[in-house]
């Protein structure tokens, strides 16, 4: 295989050889290579088809802008990645690579017929066809369009690395290490600033490494580097390299991404992929650099066509020469030396073509010197090649008039169209943009964040620039930190700075209307196609854009975009700051999923809150429902048994004899102060004033709207505290309701809110035997029906563990919840169930209490409610203290539509042939109209009842308060079920059962 | 992720050369809010109730933390909790406030190790570092509410309510090995 | 208008495409016109096509502070379904997905409605119940969806994961087989094209910084970057901006505008079929016919105007993603971006007369208002033109806020897009 | 994310430790029942949205757990100040400074 690589230049180590496979065919590099420079190295250029014409192309660039070169990278099973930039991806001894968006291969692919179909293929013309016959949209074009989707194919296993995420606080976060984040760094690192360093490169350096002729302080640059990074870190200055900063966000907070072991043979320990940073920077310096323009011509991008910058880095970063005969085609000074650094590694450059009629004579002088053809004033008009190009036709321009071509063979066009600062990341901070007439470029201008930029990245040219500006904005931010810098930007020798001048298209003598000169590579956008979408009224740049796909593919236009803009300003006729960019967003290059979702992924993409006596239930084989963040034991499966069988059976023993239930999650909040009594008077609807210490009572709580909120068991421990109970999702809600009334709304009052869901286990006994069994262990308290009736509640002592008893039942049998402090409640639990053992006590979960307070027509929040349900609507009317004179939800009770006649009530349905109702199923009064019918309700829950001996159901009906009796019906799919309106009580309605 | 589920036997904690976690000893916990004039209540408590946001004082075993402007975090010894509540409830009548056990409602985590402060900072958005020594916070870690007491440079503790130990632990448990990995 | 199909493709192609016609010319105000609409968006264009269309009025203005199709239209996830709850709501959007059905040879211009199927994931009982409430009403209102068991769900969508060890196991799923998604942008751009061949006047980069009303409290016209153009009518769509226009008639709106956000991935080769949105989760995600995963997030907690939006909503998003498609992982996020969605109370838009005569708005579409573009312009353009609502949007009025008569699908099921 | 200053705390912290709460100085009467359904409207549901300076509560859940109020401009999301509850709301042109 022939090797391109130049010994003794550039940093990779020759001493290291890699191997890895491109499309299962093996290739050597060496230790920092990238795929790219690796496979050029092997003379490869073909490393991709483009989107829509499945073009042969090669990398165009040597950085993160690639927008062609993209590759399917894998690391063994469930390590595969598609669209992987081959300029960015280090190489490592194993690494396989393969090629996208082809079919049968890389250099023969069916999908290149697009390409002959070009003239078809035009802008939008997706939107002119494809309608006819009506009917074939859904059958024929859709597939077809649908299959000729995306570049690599997605990863289909799932992900075995895992991904990280840390906050980081810093004075002055610098994004960029060229030689403007280097001197900024040293000017900002003094007296203790926190200064973080960021690059997306392997090593710190920027374009210093790619120019190792300069010299620097008198030193070879590449010997300042390295000890001007040791200082840096002597200093403090945290480095953080292969460190993208992907997005700018509110108030100086910048996303990093860091990559970790994508470039390692062999994945560490304990080593996640990535880490993201959210970094909170006092001030934020941007030393991004500029990115270098393509020129736009037909055929600019068949594979070995690259930026002459990407090609002066191959050859000195990475020791690569891309081509033994390349022609340099340019607008700008900066190709020369890309030309002359060529030929200085042994190549033959056969033409510097300039489409300028007149260049420094330096430049000249030099091209002259080294024997290397110049021809001024000229355009290029084609190219050849199938895979790699051949041969490029230039023309002579003079007056606008393109004179006869000549045809230069070669095996490399290095161009060069300019540069573009890289505006990413400022307008992310929606800062302003002014343009700038003398470079035709966009240069940072105004914005709010407490930001500047530096080097490159705001026009300015030269090493030596970009040094003095950095150690510039250096010294202003610490300034701006109220610090004092001297530092000063050191000396630099061999600095080659150039000019250069704005191209559209190049001028051209062929048909124009056929040429294939493409703006955006990856999505296959030509000048052509911009100037049709002006020419279709696609006025805005944003029109533009989103009509041709310009500046839509991976590289988001980095590469495309300023191009985009001054051809589609030429079309429109306009001056380009008229015209405008597209907005770039974040993130700065594609990032990956699993680093965004860092840790959040498994059990901790949300935790899972477990009560004390989870592992208890685990232990005894239940299964488990979530609510809210809990997870709850839902019912106590035995050997055999099926939820159905489980909860017939939980259920007759609660009625039988006893129950034991886990009912922790319950939300308490703790209401403290001497106007607590006024402050439960005004929060919920029920009167408390009257209710004694010692005593509890059912709470409902609306929204101001009058509509149900949430409810609990209350109970009043002395005048100024209640022990307050919420439902299990809905504590931290009602908590933060309260709060902000009372802090809001009524400061006034003295009484204070604690919540101690957690301080508080809560056991709840029920069933017949429910006080037998707990009366012994109960000191402090009689247990008696007289001394501790239904609906009391005490502190005391409970199997020797201090407790708050309650006597409340959800069940309509005898009830206890006996709160003990959650470290205590296992012990209380296993004790319950050892005492317990002679009353067959049994373990029942969610369901099993679903079902049991249904049969007492108990209303579950969120279930039998949904948000616009009225206490009256639940038949709860008696829970309203209806002469206070005000209570949150008091005044939404009375709007119009709250009192209006024939709103869905709350009640029973017993279906007439038994069989059990789906919740959620409809309710109609007349089941034999047409669809679309009339619904007057919905079923909010049905179970089997094991009491009632049918199953029973709660329903939401239309004025059902007043039709009981009546029959209403419920469509299914397959029939129509009858069901009679009954109340909401199917057990014990006169409540015998709770009595001891 | 079972392991601190009941919260209140002590899981094995990560151990790492440059940051720990362990549990610590059960304390006392009271929640105090009040307002107005405190000197009844310093005297009953036997401590001068800090008064900024975060700001910590200790007297005796008694240590505080100040959440809120009304609001304070006392760690006691378990048997003193009977002698102050009782010393506290006698000035309701003249000093109204809201004294609320909540001993069992949360562990307290014990984070030290050279890098113990950037453990922390896998869950917390604030800066860290600059909660100075000797005072504490309530703030977030990974969305928990938590509160951080800062003993030493590389000496935190971290109260968490019992259901989301866990969660807690098991962040920082992952954060202890990635920060071993980079150290070796 | 030149019509649009492959003859007239290939023949343009002929000629290098030189030929075609400006879709829509780039109009300047007029002194005065029939009816003003302010935004251009989908709902504006749509109403000015209807107006001229359906009821003969043609001297119409859509106005807009930018570029057409540049709002909420141009930077949404493009879910369209009309499986809701309640008998109001599933009348409108069914009427919606009905109109879009024919849309691409209605306005001559390829809008790509994909009937690619919309799948619900339930997650808990909860879910269930609430599903199964949706469905069973959707049945008896003539609306297609459907229950899919986990099973059913992971046949459906293959990358889904439907371990029952998730944080959030997948338990069944409802299916909307008919809903979908659309090219977001050519329905703009196909409504325009179709309004201008009417003669409606389409004006951008032009704001309207004021309604003007006359000493009769009637609107007169409005003021705007051009000037004051006088109108018989004033329809306001303008999405998250709606309060901020209408405030400047004195009428005040139940509304919030609120950051949302949404992301794509770089594209890859077809892997995702249908639809799938999690509410319990927050994720909702497609794949583009360009080959994006197509994401959308929820709305940031403080209200906005700064299309900026922040991280951990992004961080969040792309977690629930990750759980409930593992295999997405190693993909990679390409871009974000956000809109200013208008958020009612109930959750439902308001299509209506305002107290102002000659005043009408249709706003408050929230995180879900792409989906209704033509049936909701259909019945805009049906209000403004009669002067009284259609009987579809009849229930949408602004007073139901003060009655109390809501149409409360978020508080029914917490169900977004 | 942003940045918020906690009068309470007094410290500016980030996003996550806060909960938004919507529109700031929204009354509610001292007497409901003498309200009129649209001034009840008015309570619940009409906000003034604005497009600029927003005057609006947080409240530091994660922190001191109180509510306070604030001004940001929706435009730039950028607070423009943050004071506590029941003082008095501050006026736009002493926050926007002298813009003349
Ligand atoms: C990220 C995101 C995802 C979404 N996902 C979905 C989805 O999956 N499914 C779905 O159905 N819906 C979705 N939506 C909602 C949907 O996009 C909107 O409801 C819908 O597009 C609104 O259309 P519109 O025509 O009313 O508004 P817009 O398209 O926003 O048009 C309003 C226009 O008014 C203009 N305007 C504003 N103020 C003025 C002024 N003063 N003068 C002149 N012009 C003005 C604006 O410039 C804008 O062009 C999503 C929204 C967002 C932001
Ligand atoms: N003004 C121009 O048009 C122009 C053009 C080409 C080269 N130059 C030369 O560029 C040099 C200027 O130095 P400089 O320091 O401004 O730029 P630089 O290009 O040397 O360094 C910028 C560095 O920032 C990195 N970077 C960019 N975006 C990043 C992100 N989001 N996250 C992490 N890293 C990121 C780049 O990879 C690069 O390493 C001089 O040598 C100058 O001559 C200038
Ligand atoms: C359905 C849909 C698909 C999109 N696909 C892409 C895409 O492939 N590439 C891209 O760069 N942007 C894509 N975008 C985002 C747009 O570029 C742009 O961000 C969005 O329209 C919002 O506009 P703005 O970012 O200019 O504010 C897509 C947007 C939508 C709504
Ligand atoms: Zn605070």
């Amino acid at each position: 295989m022939k090797s391109c690589r130049v010994p003794g230049r550039g940093r990779v180590d020759a001493s290291r050889p890699v191997t890895f496979t491109f499309d299962g065919r093996r290739y050597g590099g060496v230790a920092g290579d990238t795929v790219a420079s690796a496979l050029l190295a092997n003379g490869v250029h073909l490393m991709g088809r483009s989107f829509k014409y499945h073009r042969p192309r090669g990398p165009v660039s040597a950085g993160s802008e690639e927008p062609n070169a993209l590759v399917g990278t894998r690391r063994g099973p469930g390590r595969f990645e598609p669209n992987t930039r081959a300029t960015v991806q280090e190489i490592w001894d194993g690494l396989e690579v393969t090629s996208q968006n082809r079919f049968p291969s890389l250099s023969f692919d069916l999908g290149a017929v697009n390409d002959a179909g070009y003239m078809l293929f035009s802008a939008g013309f997706y939107y002119k066809t494809f309608m006819w016959p009506r009917g074939f949209w859904d059958k024929v074009y859709e597939p077809f369009i649908r299959r000729a989707a995306g570049l690599g194919a997605s990863p289909t296993e799932e992900d075995p690395d895992s991904y990280a995420s840390r906050n980081l606080h810093c004075d002055v976060l610098i994004v960029g290490a060229g030689p403007a984040g280097l001197a900024a760094a040293r000017a900002a690192a003094v007296e203790g600033l926190r200064v973080v360093l960021v690059d997306e490169n392997a090593e710190a350096g920027g374009t210093l490494l790619s120019e190792p002729h300069l010299q620097i302080d008198g030193r070879p640059v590449w010997d300042w580097l390295a000890s001007e990074l040791s200082v840096l870190k002597a200093l403090g200055v945290r480095i953080m390299t292969r460190t993208t900063a992907i997005g700018y966000y509110h108030q100086n907070m910048v996303g990093l991404v860091e990559k970790l072991t994508d470039h390692l043979p062999a994945l560490p320990a304990d080593t996640p992929r990535e880490r993201l940073w959210r970094v909170r920077a006092g001030w934020v310096v941007l030393a991004q650099g500029a990115i270098e323009k393509p020129l736009v011509f037909n055929g600019n991008d068949r594979p070995g066509v690259m930026l002459a910058g990407a090609a002066q880095t191959y050859l000195n970063r990475y020791g690569v020469r891309v081509g033994d005969r390349p022609v340099v085609l340019t607008s700008h000074d900066s190709a020369w030396f890309a030309a002359f650094d060529l030929q200085g590694a042994g190549a033959r450059v056969q033409a510097i073509v300039d489409t300028r009629p007149s260049v420094r004579e330096d430049l000249l002088h030099e091209a002259r010197a080294l024997g290397i053809p110049v021809k001024l004033g000229h355009t290029a008009t084609a190219s050849s090649g199938r895979l790699r190009v051949k041969s490029l036709r230039v023309n002579p321009v003079q007056g606008g008039r393109v004179g006869a071509p000549v045809t230069i063979a070669c095996d490399a066009v290095l161009m060069s169209g300019g540069w573009t600062p890289s505006l990413h990341l400022f307008s992310h901070t929606q800062g302003k943009l002014a343009w700038d007439e003398e470079q035709t470029t966009f240069l940072p201008a105004e914005t709010r964040e407490d930001c500047v930029i530096a080097g490159a990245g705001r026009g300015l040219w030269g090493v030596q620039a970009a040094l003095e500006d950095g150690a510039a904005r250096g010294r202003g931010v610490a300034a701006a930190l109220g610090k004092d810098s001297t530092a000063r930007a050191p000396r630099v020798q061999g600095d080659r700075t150039g000019t250069g001048i704005t191209q559209i298209e190049l001028p051209t003598d062929l048909n124009a209307g056929r040429a294939k000169a493409f703006v955006d590579y990856q999505n296959d956008v030509t000048a052509k196609d911009l100037r049709l979408a002006v020419r279709e009224g696609m006025h805005s740049i944003e029109h533009v854009k989103r009509y041709t796909t310009n500046g839509m593919a991976t590289d988001q236009g980095k590469l495309s975009n300023i191009n985009g803009l001054n051809i589609a300003a030429d079309a429109l006729g306009r001056p380009q700051p008229q015209v405008g960019l597209t907005t770039f967003r974040p993130p700065y290059t594609p990032t990956t999923f699993g680093a965004l979702a860092n840790y959040h992924r498994g059990d901790h993409f949300e935790l899972t809150r477990k009560t004390p006596i989870d592992a208890w239930a685990e232990a005894q084989g239940a299964a488990f429902e979530p609510v809210g963040q809990w997870r709850r034991a839902w019912y106590f499966p035995r050997p055999g048994e099926d939820m159905e069988a489980a909860v017939r059976r939980e259920c007759a023993a609660v009625r039988g004899s006893v129950g034991i239930f886990d009912a922790s999650t319950l939300g308490k909040i703790e209401v403290v102060g001497p106007d607590a009594v006024t402050f439960m008077e005004r929060m919920y609807t029920n009167p408390w004033a009257k209710l004694g210490v010692g005593r509890c009572r059912y709470g409902l709580l609306l929204g101001d709207d009058g509509f149900i909120r949430d409810d609990g068991v209350i109970g009043r421990l002395a005048p100024d505290r209640f022990h307050v109970t919420t439902t299990t999702g809905g504590a931290a809600r009602v908590l933060n309701m309260m709060e902000d009334y009372l802090q809001t709304e009524w400061p006034d009052l003295n009484v204070w809110l604690t919540s101690t869901t957690e301080q508080w286990s809560t056991v709840a006994l029920n069933g017949p035997n429910a006080a037998k069994l707990l009366a012994p262990l109960v000191e402090g308290v009689d247990l008696t029906e007289e001394a501790f009736p239904h609906m009391s509640c005490a502190e005391c002592t409970v199997a020797g563990l201090p407790a708050r008893l309650f006597r409340v039942s959800f069940t309509g049998e005898i009830g206890f919840e006996v709160n003990v402090p959650s470290p205590m409640a296992m012990q209380l639990w296993e004790r319950l169930w050892q005492e317990g053992q002679r009353y067959g006590i049994t373990a029942y979960g969610t369901e099993t209490m679903h079902v049991l307070r249904a049969e007492k027509g108990y209303i579950i929040v969120g279930q039998d409610t949904d948000g616009t349900v009225t206490p009256y609507d639940a038949g709860m009317g008696w829970a309203v203290g209806k002469s206070k004179p005000d209570f949150v939800g008091k005044r939404g009770l009375a709007r119009p539509d709250l009192v209006a006649k024939n709103r869905r009530h709350l009640v029973g349905l017993l279906t007439q042939d038994g069989s059990r109702l789906e919740e959620g199923a409809q309710i109609v009064f007349d089941p034999d109209q047409p669809i679309p019918m009339t619904m007057v309700g919905h079923v909010t829950s049905s179970y089997h009842s094991e009491a009632v001996g049918q199953p029973i159901a709660l329903a939401l009906v239309e004025g059902g308060q007043d039709r009981m009796g009546q029959t209403v019906h419920i469509p299914m799919p397959d029939r129509t079920i009858a069901a009679t309106i009954t109340g909401t009580v199917f057990v014990d309605p006169e409540n015998t059962r709770l009595k001891i | 992720m079972n392991k601190l589920v009941s919260s209140f036997t002590a899981a094995p904690l990560p151990q790492g050369a440059v940051a720990r976690v362990s549990l610590a000893a059960p304390v006392a916990r009271l929640v105090l809010r009040a307002r107005g004039d405190l000197a009844a209540l310093n005297a009953a408590l036997g401590v001068t109730l800090p008064s900024v946001v975060g700001h910590r004082a200790g007297a005796g075993e008694i240590e505080v933390l100040c959440l809120g402007p009304d609001e304070w975090m006392l760690h006691l010894p378990p048997g003193q909790v009977g002698a102050v509540s009782a010393s506290c409830a006698a000035l309701m009548g003249s000093h109204p406030h809201s004294l609320v056990d909540v001993s069992g409602r949360e562990v307290t985590l014990e984070i030290d190790g050279p890098r113990a402060a950037e453990l922390l900072t896998l869950g917390c958005a604030r800066d860290v570092e600059a909660i100075p020594v000797g005072q504490g916070r309530r703030t977030a870690f990974d969305n928990v509410t938590v509160i951080l007491w800062r003993d030493g440079p590389a000496a935190f503790r971290l109260d968490v309510w019992n259901s989301f130990a866990p969660h807690v632990a098991g962040l920082l448990e992952t954060g202890c090995r990635e920060l071993a990995a980079e150290a070796a | 208008m030149a019509r649009f199909n492959a003859l007239s493709l290939l023949k343009h192609s002929l000629t290098g495409h030189k030929n075609w016609p400006e879709q829509w010319p780039e109009a300047q105000p007029r002194a005065e016109y029939d009816v003003v609409i302010v935004g251009a968006g989908g709902h504006g264009l749509g109403a000015a096509y209807y107006l001229a269309k359906q009821h003969g009025i043609t001297n119409v203005a859509v106005i807009d502070k930018g570029w057409l199709g540049g709002g909420n239209t141009g930077r949404n996830t493009t879910i369209i379904r009309s499986n809701y709850l309640y008998d109001e709501s599933a009348r409108l959007y069914d009427h919606s997905v009905d109109l879009w059905e024919d849309l691409s040879q209605e306005l001559n211009y390829n809008v790509m409605y994909s009937k690619r199927g919309v799948l619900m994931l339930a997650h808990t009982v909860h879910d269930v119940q609430s599903f199964k409430r949706h469905i069973h009403s959707n049945r008896l209102n003539g609306v297609d969806n459907r229950w899919l068991t986990a099973g059913e769900c992971k046949e459906y969508c293959p990358p889904l994961n439907i371990s029952p060890k998730a944080r959030y196991p997948v338990v069944g799923g409802a299916l909307q087989e008919r809903a979908g998604t659309a090219r977001h942008d050519a329905v703009a751009w196909g409504y325009a094209r179709a309004a201008a061949a009417r003669g409606v006047d389409i004006i951008q980069n032009c704001p309207v910084t004021a309604i003007r009303r006359g000493p009769d409290g009637r609107v007169t016209g409005v003021d705007t970057a051009k000037g004051f153009i006088r109108a018989k009518k004033v329809a306001v769509s303008a999405a998250g901006h709606t309060s901020v226009v209408m405030e400047t008639a004195g009428v005040r709106l139940p509304l919030e505008s609120f950051p949302l956000q949404a992301l794509v991935s770089e594209p890859v080769k077809p892997i995702f079929p249908c639809v799938a949105m999690s509410n319990a989760v927050h994720a909702y995600i497609s794949q583009s016919d360009k080959g994006e995963l197509v994401i959308g997030s929820g709305t940031d907690q403080y209200t906005s105007y700064s299309q900026r939006g922040g991280l951990p909503l992004i961080e969040h998003t792309i977690a629930a993603i990750t759980e409930i498609f593992p295999i997405f992982s190693r993909m990679r996020m390409l871009r974000k971006w956000g809109g200013i969605v208008d958020v009612t109370p109930d959750r439902s838009p308001i299509i209506a007369k305002t107290p102002v005569p000659g005043l009408y708005v249709n706003c408050g579409w929230g995180t879900g208002g792409f989906k209704a573009t033509p049936g909701s312009a259909h019945v805009f353009a049906w209000t403004i033109a009669r002067d009284e609502p259609h009987p579809i949007n009849a229930p949408f009025t602004i007073e139901r806020f003060r009655t109390g008569r809501l149409i409360d699908e978020a508080a029914a099921a917490a169900v977004a897009h | 994310m942003l940045l918020i200053h906690c009068p309470y705390c007094d410290e500016t912290l980030p996003e996550v430790e806060f909960t938004y709460a919507g529109q700031a100085h929204v009354v509610r009467a001292a007497d409901p029942a003498s309200q009129s359904d649209e001034e009840w409207e008015n309570f619940l549901y009409i906000r003034s949205n604005p497009k600029g300076p927003h005057y609006e509560r947080w409240r530091h859940l994660h922190g001191c757990g109180r509510f306070f109020n604030a001004v940001r401009d929706t435009i730039s999301d950028r607070f423009l100040t943050t004071y506590k509850a029941g003082a008095p709301r501050p006026e736009l042109s002493s926050l926007l400074g002298d813009r003349t």
